[in-house]
């Protein structure tokens, strides 16, 4: 296989992008769902989106 | 008399601030109305909603019924608003700021000549540019243009500031006239408390709220100012 | 991706379902793109990273399109809803903007024997739309009125949703001196595996696409949620502030009037 | 709502013929900018010759960001745009009527630059029509999402690194189509200037159009 490097490097460049901001999204949901009453967070159950 | 504005629980906010928090009032048409209050109590931002340039965040209000929810561009022409600032160009004389508004609110020469005259500004002082002229000439200009635009509803924003005595009658007296010809007068301000009509009110407002609204005018409560 | 499996607040049964399609997307397109697919006769290897920078690239437009939209019917509606759904598209448009960037770049030093190509009309062309996202995420920062903010981010948003085709519409006129592959799902010499490839890589960063906008959009949602439960206690504070001033006075000022 | 925008129009341009500041300022900025990136490029004359269409329009725009926060300045130094909103006049006058103001101001910054440009670098115009036809286009791109972007970076405090940041981009394909098109028009590039005029002109109706639509809601606020 020819330019590995290249291949290694694009992909998992595009894949850690999306797991740090993945994980970085669901923290800062977990965190803030603490301070939401339920009540208030009716798109979160919703099957709308 | 009909019922030129009437105000409903109105919340108004500046940002995240809420600078009304529940106004209710009803105000008929030829009233004089002062408005007092402390500084930052929401006096100006009262005005702004009555003249339909600030969004109700809850409430319900008519001025001269128009739907303040739904109407305000429709409303905006019938308002003569003067506020802390004067609004001039500061580039352009008297007489072409003068010009450009009686352009765009279709007022002929002659209304402009009066206005001019009325407050002192013909003469020498038609060819200043009104960065040149004092604080005080700036409000009669401010006040002449608010003349050549015949509002049916003023709102005055410490109209009295930088005026001499001199200016505070023609002032007065010109308010005076407008109210005997309709026109209904808002006036906030803390300098002065009465302008020499006997059936003015007086409304009190305290953090967005209005607090006291007596029910008659008293003649009792006028203080030279 | 093992967040997904834990009970979250901004986890729901469709998001969970995302998530574990994702699980088992990835690997597959891991093992479709590097082991299966037969490399290219012209680019070698190298079209690999096609699998993950094409699809990147379309749905940075749908990402940026999804922005317009939600701009569009939030000046029209005044519904936040689709304010926070513009916000969330643009922020993950940006990341996919970026990531198109740098995979195509690193796909063009092979190829082309060049990082940065100025004469390829796309690379440029998506460094604009960049370049505009980056704008609109800057304004939603700025402080101030999150209302009068709002409606000047979708302004921004919606003429950067309308230069997606006038850029597009452009890539025409500059064809000449390109270096881009034309496009090279059309050019029907692709063999049937690495026209899968492709596909599949379409179906993982879609499903990407929408799982992060699923989450994002939610904490979006929860943040104004935040920002504006505050609301009935400043305007007691500020209602006290006035009753302080004048504590006995007038005790009859919570009607306001007569 | 012509005549209301023409009114606006013409009280900006009165505004300028009095204080002089797009004149007496800006215009000098634009000259120097072109001066500098004489010296910078080792005066090469084949060089400058090349970049000149590019250099042209960087200037261009460098010098409307000033033009435009001018322009927004006029309305907001001293709140005449309370007054302005409840003269009657609708936003869309207003948009139309700065857009115009701003334009024509922008086109005689422009002459000026062109001829600065054309005696300094020593450049021979094959197709003036080209050249008239694209900065007419150019220019209505720059001013329409111009006085849009003005006001929507105003009043936040942050305007002075806002507007570039904003408006720059939305302006980066006019500007490479202008700079095509006039490259073809001094005849340094082989590529059919003409071309471009149709994405020019796309540009400019759609940032107007937009402007038109939208302006009113942003003012509301301002």
């Amino acid at each position: 296989m020819t330019h590995v490097g290249y291949l290694v490097a694009g992909w998992s460049i595009s894949l850690i992008s999306f797991f740090i901001y993945a994980w970085r999204i669901v923290r800062k949901g977990k965190k803030l769902s603490s301070q939401v009453p339920k009540d208030r967070q009716r798109w979160m159950t919703s099957s709308t989106d | 008399m009909s019922t030129v504005i009437n105000l409903d629980q109105s919340i108004v906010f500046l940002g995240q601030f809420p600078a009304l928090t529940g106004v209710t009032m009803s105000i008929d048409q030829g009233e004089i109305v002062l408005i007092k209050g402390p500084n930052g109590a929401g006096k100006s931002t009262l005005l702004h909603l009555c003249a339909g340039l600030l969004p109700m965040r809850s409430g319900t209000g008519t001025v001269l019924n128009f739907d303040l929810q739904r109407q305000r561009m429709e409303l905006r022409p019938h308002i003569g608003l003067l506020g802390h600032r004067t609004g001039l160009y500061p580039d352009l004389t008297v007489k072409e700021n003068m010009k450009f508004w009686a352009s765009a609110y279709g007022s002929n020469d002659n209304e402009i000549d009066k206005a001019m005259a009325f407050f002192g500004l013909s003469g020498r002082l038609e060819s200043v540019r009104s960065q040149n002229l004092s604080e005080g000439q700036r409000r009669r200009t401010a006040f002449a243009l608010l003349l050549i635009k015949r509002p049916s509803i003023w709102l005055l924003d410490e109209p009295y500031a930088g005026l001499d005595d001199n200016g505070r009658e023609l002032v007065n007296s010109c308010i005076l006239q407008a109210v005997e010809a309709g026109t209904t007068v808002l006036i906030a301000s803390h300098q002065i408390n009465n302008i020499g009509k006997s059936d003015q009110r007086t409304l009190q407002v305290k953090g967005g709220r209005i607090t006291i609204e007596p029910e008659e005018p008293s003649k009792g409560d006028d203080h030279v100012s | 991706m093992q967040s997904t499996e834990k009970q979250e607040f901004t986890t729901s049964r469709g998001t969970r379902f995302m998530g574990i399609s994702l699980l088992i997307g990835i690997p597959t397109l891991l093992i479709f793109a590097f082991l299966l697919s037969p490399a290219d006769d012209n680019m070698d290897d190298a079209v690999r990273l096609i699998y993950v920078h094409v699809p990147m690239a379309i749905f940075a437009y749908v990402a940026i399109i999804t922005t317009g939209i939600g701009s569009v019917f939030f000046l029209w509606k005044k519904s936040r809803w689709w304010d926070t759904v513009a916000h969330a598209s643009a922020e993950i448009g940006l990341i996919l903007c970026g990531l198109v960037l740098i995979t195509g770049s690193i796909w063009g030093r092979p190829t082309w024997n060049t990082w940065w190509e100025w004469g390829d009309v796309r690379l440029v062309t998506t460094l604009v739309l960049f370049l505009m996202i980056l704008g609109y995420l800057a304004l939603r920062q700025v402080p101030a009125n999150p209302e009068m903010r709002a409606k000047r981010a979708s302004v921004v948003g919606i003429i950067a949703a309308v230069n997606i085709p006038i850029i597009n519409r452009s890539v025409e006129w500059w064809e000449n001196n390109t270096l881009h592959q034309k496009s090279s799902l059309t050019d029907g010499k692709l063999e049937n595996l690495t026209l899968f490839t492709l596909f599949l890589g379409f179906i993982v960063v879609g499903i990407s696409y929408l799982w992060l906008m699923t989450h994002r959009f939610r904490v979006g949602w929860m943040t104004t949620e935040i920002e504006t439960a505050g609301i009935a206690e400043l305007i007691e504070e500020r209602l006290n502030e006035g009753n302080s001033t004048v504590v006995n006075s007038q005790p009859q000022q919570k009607d306001g009037t007569k | 709502m012509f005549r209301d925008a023409w009114l606006v129009t013409k009280k900006d341009l009165l505004i300028e013929i009095r204080s002089r500041i797009v004149i007496n300022q800006i215009a000098p900025y634009t000259l120097l900018i072109l001066v500098l990136f004489g010296f910078a490029l080792d005066a090469d004359t084949e060089t400058l010759r090349d970049t000149g269409p590019g250099l042209f329009w960087v200037s261009t725009l460098l010098v409307a960001i000033l033009a435009i926060q001018r322009s927004v300045d006029i309305e907001t130094s001293d709140s005449a745009i309370d007054r302005l909103m409840l003269s009657g006049i609708s936003p869309t006058s207003i948009y139309i009527g700065k857009t115009i103001g701003l334009y024509i101001q922008l086109i005689i910054l422009e002459v000026m630059l062109f001829i600065v440009m054309v005696v300094l670098f020593d450049m021979s115009v094959e197709s003036y029509p080209l050249i008239i036809a694209s900065a007419i286009l150019t220019t209505l791109a720059i001013s329409s999402s111009g006085t849009l972007y003005g006001v929507i970076a105003s009043g936040l405090g942050v305007r002075e690194t806002l507007l570039p940041v904003l408006f720059l981009p939305v302006l980066a394909p006019a500007i490479i189509g202008a700079t095509r098109a006039f490259g073809d028009a001094f005849g340094r590039v082989s590529s059919d200037g003409w071309a471009w005029l149709g994405l020019l002109s796309v540009i400019a109706i759609v940032y107007t159009l937009v402007g038109m639509l939208t302006y009113g809601n942003i003012l509301e606020d301002t």
